[in-house]
């Protein structure tokens, strides 16, 4: 499988002498579904933000499918990111919100229109179309931000801490239609989450990771196969993956409070 | 004497006879009608020789500028004493403005039209047809626009600018004879000027005047100011160098050479006529009167003024 | 569950009803009130201010005679108004648009906006009255040039606040943009413009008041005479005829044109932002 | 850790190293390379316009001409530059404090605000040479009166984006502090003039560039009483003695003044916001 | 028990028709520590927004220590509020933040500071009492709103899912001190989140709410004696409550689907 994004021992440091990330070194293949747990503060957005193009590595280098990131958003808008805050537009509706990257690539405006309303339903938004971002709760606006990025049916899908806002109803059904697009679109994911259930229940791997500096302290392969109906929380195999990524992450953590 | 003035009288009740002795140093204003200039030569002189203070007056002098109204200014109060043409007089009396004429600086209009060389006019209709840069509401203006055919001029309001004169051969201008054509002839232009008074309109310029009211309770005070005024003249007239030099401090972008072109020609305009056998500043009813009728006939006046109302030559005498 | 909604919304519609009576009442009490009693406050206090300090009408005339002077000169006054209003109309969309157009080139690129910025500041600062006669010149005495004047004097506030605005973009919403791979130009018309609206609206509102004031002073410089000028003429006249009334009748007229046009443009940016921002739209809570 | 931190930063300071080197000639490329060929065009241009169309120095001065001018009358200039910008200082800090104390009580009742804003616009709309008379006889002729004017030239944009930005704080920071129970001038001071900053420095700006000209139109309408003149009374005599290059000198010494000005303006501007707002920060990615 | 909170039949109606709340009905009493469970967009904030006197209700009335909440925030400053977002003035430093509510009541500068770096140090930012909100993780943000309402030791707290952008090991931190303070300071907690195991751990009872409109679909008490270390979730009792509020969340929503 080709390689989607690689994290060459990055180091990531603010200006402020903050170092978010520290000889942060990750491959992720096409089409792998990559969870990332780890402390508050500990560099995932950063990271993810890197892939993104949004920032540059201090030392080390990021590769998103061989190319920079830089140049590949240059290149194509093959890539959509649910920003940790909602980040809409004020001024425009929540339609008009999801149909801008549509709109920004061009083509057919009734097949977007069709599109993006067809991703609103889906988050259960289809009641508000004309909306403003300022009359929804904030687990809307999330919702909103989510159909943005599964509108534009991205190559690469980074989403950072997308269902923390909402209910475990809406969350469950969001994560089955997650997981029934990325296997329908072969995409590839990088998701941020504190939730360990979320993370088993996702991904293919998961990248756990420690604080100051933000490091990669372990990577856990997550070997059950698709689909993984919301059932599959019962499975023994799930639980002993969920014990084991909280046992990492904690184990981490608790040898760094010790010294 | 300005100081002693000032601390004198903030000084307490038992030195009351003293105050009133220097108390006899009255303060006053007169604002000019532009910034200081050869027409307003014997004004500094009778400062810098120190004639006002003979006569018991501490003077400041305040320089007048393109939009300071001297008559708004003397009729508020703000200044007792002012300089302003003898129409702009007219103009404010026809508003309701008792304003008192006390002498003249300019016995002749040194107002004229300017042309370039070769575009002469030999009389004020010939300047029908051509562009006229002239300030909007002029009251000699309005008495042409009657006594001539000025229907087809292109009137622009001039603002204090020449580039627009200059940039165009055929046009006119209003000057004062005693200082645009000195300043064409600097950038090498050659212009030629016709007096507006050839065409019989021929206001006193620069007349020294206070409000009515001022004049009849301040009656010492004004004989004593226009003794001064015409003695500070007189003396001009005679020996302008200090005076020339104390205008180019008060004015400094005004070259010395401008000022005493000024004065050069000023002194055909000012030293003549009835100040030649009358004295200095004389006024004469008959010339007001003409000129309260041509602006009437223009329209300018609407309501009736009397000549001998406007003026005075009472404290003329005195010198 | 449909049946409660509508029981809901009916029990709403009572109340609002009962309340309507009060309503104009209210809205009078609340809006209108304050500006009513300061404007009788500010007329009754100018009328008495001469006459207790003993101004003649021809230093300091009151409210009465300056109606008095624009009544009289109604048939002078009406002309000039016409043609100012034509001129600050003109003067204002050439700035607005001159002056947005502008602002979004030169925030399309760092080096321009370096490059030619103080050139704009330059046009600011110069005095009018120093380049005036270039402009007449160019542009011939009246009307062009007045516009000319007018947009000299006025664009600056558009210029610097719409720069301001076009470089005050969330930089959240700036990412977005940028990962999306937008251009240059799709940046610029959904993202920075729209973030801009409120900063351009305020410099609109700067500019608008400064319209009549950059026709009148542009009618004083660029040299309209002989009858065929606006407000800036008509002041003129009458400070030279010392017509102080009617000066001020003209100035009040002015002020007049110059609040309706602010109110206008007021108005027109309340509708653009009211939907999301915040210095418009109705907090709702 | 503690061991690899210091390794890290070290690394970093290894790779800023090799950078400086470039770093001189990099920021000169990116800062200052395109103002200083946008200057030598503009030069250029107003050089050889002249000469193309044959202008005598007298009607547009070229900019040799200009220099000359200036360099020869210099012992005239310099005093009165001296004066104007003693006059706009001053102008600008009264405009300013006045502007903003006054926008912050407008601010504070939207009683107030709707009945006074208007008499706000009043003062901007109305031509100030109609009032210029009235100026002159309350505060005399000279330096008072050329404040004054300069005042009522420039404070709108002062008040009109400081009210604006008082008016736009976001929403929920101001139920922040409903909830914590702020006062009015709890409020006001702690979170609303902070907000509304990059408004009043925008406001600021644009009324420092005016600050100039308002001490040159004060000038011409109020004269310089007993005092010395500055640039406004420089360029009316250079007028009438048809000294276009001199004109011209001083208008431009306006503009470098006013340039400058708005420069030190701006920089204030930036350390105030640059810690926090998208307009002046630096944004790190 | 005195009463803290009570809604009493709330109605609240946007002006774009939406119904955000039917009939509410609740009482809080003193010293309680209730959690808000339901769907995204059931007006758990819009609620809670009333409580804190940011909003008034269409029909009914809320009254908060026996007044209109309107009435008490202008006699004392006893509420505190974590909003969902963490709502921080961007020109200030987090210990500036921290200190806001303490500035605006008055009162010894150096007790203040003391006691903002105290709670600072708490949440886990001691390092950051200079840095800028912009300089922050979506997580750390969070912390400093925390922080900023738990140094103001309000009588009655609200706060909006302040946890939910926190990971497993710094939440279950702040849930104990969170219990702790309740405990100490004897104050009102409504607390709203999305997590069926922190409402339980936390509470002394759960609203359940279903949406559209938002309703009060049931009460639960929660029967479990504090103090609740973060091992009760091991207790029986504890999994029992927890399976109860997920029914009831769930139930609700389901037949809600099923129409
Ligand atoms: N613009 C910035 N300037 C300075 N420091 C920053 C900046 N952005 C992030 N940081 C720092 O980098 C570190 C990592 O931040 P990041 O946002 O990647 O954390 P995170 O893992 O996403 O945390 P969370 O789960 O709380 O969102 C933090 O310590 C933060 O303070
Ligand atoms: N200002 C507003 N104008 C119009 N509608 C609003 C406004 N604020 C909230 N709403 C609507 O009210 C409903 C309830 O919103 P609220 O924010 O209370 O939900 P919530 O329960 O907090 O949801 P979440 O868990 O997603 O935060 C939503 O349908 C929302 O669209
Ligand atoms: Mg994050
Ligand atoms: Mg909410």
């Amino acid at each position: 499988m080709k390689e989607a994004v690689a994290f060459k021992q990055v180091d990531k440091i603010f200006n402020n002498e903050t170092i978010a990330l520290s000889d942060f070194d990750l491959t992720v293949h096409e089409g792998e579904f990559v969870c990332f747990l780890g402390p508050s503060g500990c560099g995932k957005s950063t990271a993810l933000r890197m892939v993104a193009g949004l920032g540059e590595p201090t030392n080390g280098e990021v590769e998103v499918f061989g190319h920079s990131p830089k140049e590949l958003i240059q290149d194509t808008n093959d890539i959509a990111f649910v920003f940790q805050d909602a980040n809409l537009l004020p001024w425009k509706t929540v339609l008009d919100n999801v149909l801008l990257p549509l709109r920004l690539r061009g083509g057919s405006k009734r097949e977007q229109k069709k599109e993006a309303v067809r991703v609103l339903k889906m988050v259960g938004l289809a009641d508000y179309l004309k909306a403003y971002p300022r009359q929804l709760s904030g687990g809307m606006k999330m919702r909103v931000s989510i159909a943005r990025a599964l509108a534009a049916k991205p190559k690469l899908l980074l989403m950072d801490e997308p269902f923390a806002a909402l209910d475990e109803i809406t969350r469950q059904t969001l994560q089955q239609e997650l997981l029934d697009i990325w296997q329908k679109e072969k995409m590839t994911i990088l998701f941020v989450t504190h939730n360990v259930f979320e993370a088993v229940l996702l991904s293919t791997r998961i990248a756990v990771m420690s604080a100051r500096p933000g490091r990669l302290s372990s990577v856990i392969d997550i070997d059950i196969p698709f689909p993984r109906p919301a059932s599959i929380r019962t499975n023994p195999k799930f639980n002993e993956y969920v014990d084991l990524a909280s046992e990492k992450l904690e184990g981490r953590q608790e040898r760094e409070e010790a010294k | 004497g300005n100081e002693e003035t000032g601390s004198a009288e903030t000084e307490g009740e038992d030195q009351k006879e003293a105050t009133e002795e220097t108390a006899e140093i009255e303060p006053v204003k007169i604002v000019l009608n532009w910034f200081a200039q050869a027409g307003h030569g014997g004004i500094y002189t009778a400062d810098v020789e120190g004639y006002y203070e003979e006569n018991g007056l501490d003077v400041t002098i305040e320089p007048g500028g393109p939009q300071v109204s001297s008559v708004q200014m003397v009729a508020s109060g703000s200044a007792e004493f002012g300089l302003v043409h003898g129409d702009q007089l007219l103009v404010a009396k026809n508003q309701g403005i008792d304003l008192v004429a006390l002498a003249a600086i300019y016995q002749n209009s040194p107002q004229a039209m300017m042309t370039h060389k070769g575009h002469e006019i030999e009389d004020f209709g010939d300047i029908n047809g051509r562009t006229v840069f002239i300030q909007s509401g002029i009251a000699y203006w309005e008495y042409f626009k009657g006594q001539y055919d000025l229907s087809n001029v292109n009137e622009i309001a001039f603002t204090g600018d020449h580039t627009n004169f200059m940039n165009d051969e055929e046009s006119v201008n209003q000057v004062y004879v005693t200082g645009e054509p000195y300043f064409m002839e600097q950038q090498g232009i050659e212009t030629e000027t016709k007096l507006i008074s050839d065409s019989g309109y021929n206001p006193y310029q620069y007349v020294l005047y206070v409000t009515k009211d001022y004049l009849e309770e301040n009656e010492e005070t004004v004989k004593k100011f226009v003794s001064a005024f015409v003695e500070g003249w007189n003396h001009f007239k005679e020996s302008p160098d200090t005076t020339l030099d104390e205008i180019h401090e008060v004015n400094p972008d005004m070259t010395m050479e401008a000022n005493e072109y000024g004065m050069e020609v000023g002194k055909d305009f000012i030293f003549v006529g009835d100040a030649e056998d009358k004295g200095f500043g004389y006024m004469s009813e008959e010339r007001w009167a003409t000129l309260i009728d041509q602006l009437t006939e223009a329209g300018v006046l609407e309501v009736e003024i009397e000549a001998s109302d406007i003026f005075t030559n009472d404290y003329l005498t005195e010198s | 569950m449909a049946m409660s909604t509508t029981e809901l919304t009916s029990k709403v519609v009572k109340k609002k009803i009962n309340v309507k009576q009060n309503r104009f009442w209210d809205t009078f009490r609340a809006v209108y009130l304050g500006p009513v009693i300061a404007f009788i406050l500010f007329i009754a206090a100018w009328q008495l201010v001469p006459a207790i300090l003993g101004l003649q009408p021809y230093i300091f005339p009151k409210p009465s005679d300056v109606i008095n002077a624009a009544v009289t000169d109604w048939s002078l006054l009406w002309p000039a108004i016409q043609i100012t209003v034509g001129e600050s109309v003109l003067g204002f969309i050439v700035r607005g648009v001159i002056g947005i157009l502008a602002s979004v080139l030169l925030a399309s690129s760092k080096v321009l906006e370096r490059s030619i910025y103080p050139y704009a500041i330059l046009l600011q600062t110069i005095p009018v009255v120093a380049v005036a006669p270039i402009v007449v010149i160019w542009f011939g005495a009246g009307f062009n040039s007045i516009i000319v004047i007018s947009f000299l004097i006025g664009f600056f506030p558009v210029i610097s606040n719409t720069l301001l605005g076009l470089n005050s973009v969330d930089k959240n919403l700036d990412d977005l943009f940028t990962l999306y791979n937008a251009s240059k130009w799709q940046r610029m018309w959904r993202l920075r413009i729209p973030s801009a609206l409120p900063y351009i609206m305020a410099g609109l509102k700067i500019s608008c008041t400064l319209s009549i004031v950059g026709a009148i002073v542009g009618e004083y410089i660029a040299g309209i005479g002989g009858g065929k000028g606006g407000i800036g003429y008509s002041i003129t006249v009458a400070a030279v005829q010392v017509k102080t009334p009617y000066l001020f009748a003209c100035g009040i007229a002015a002020a007049v044109l110059g609040i309706s046009f602010y109110l206008l443009v007021n108005l027109f940016s309340h509708l653009l932002l009211r939907s999301w921002h915040e210095s418009a739209m109705k907090v709702e809570k």
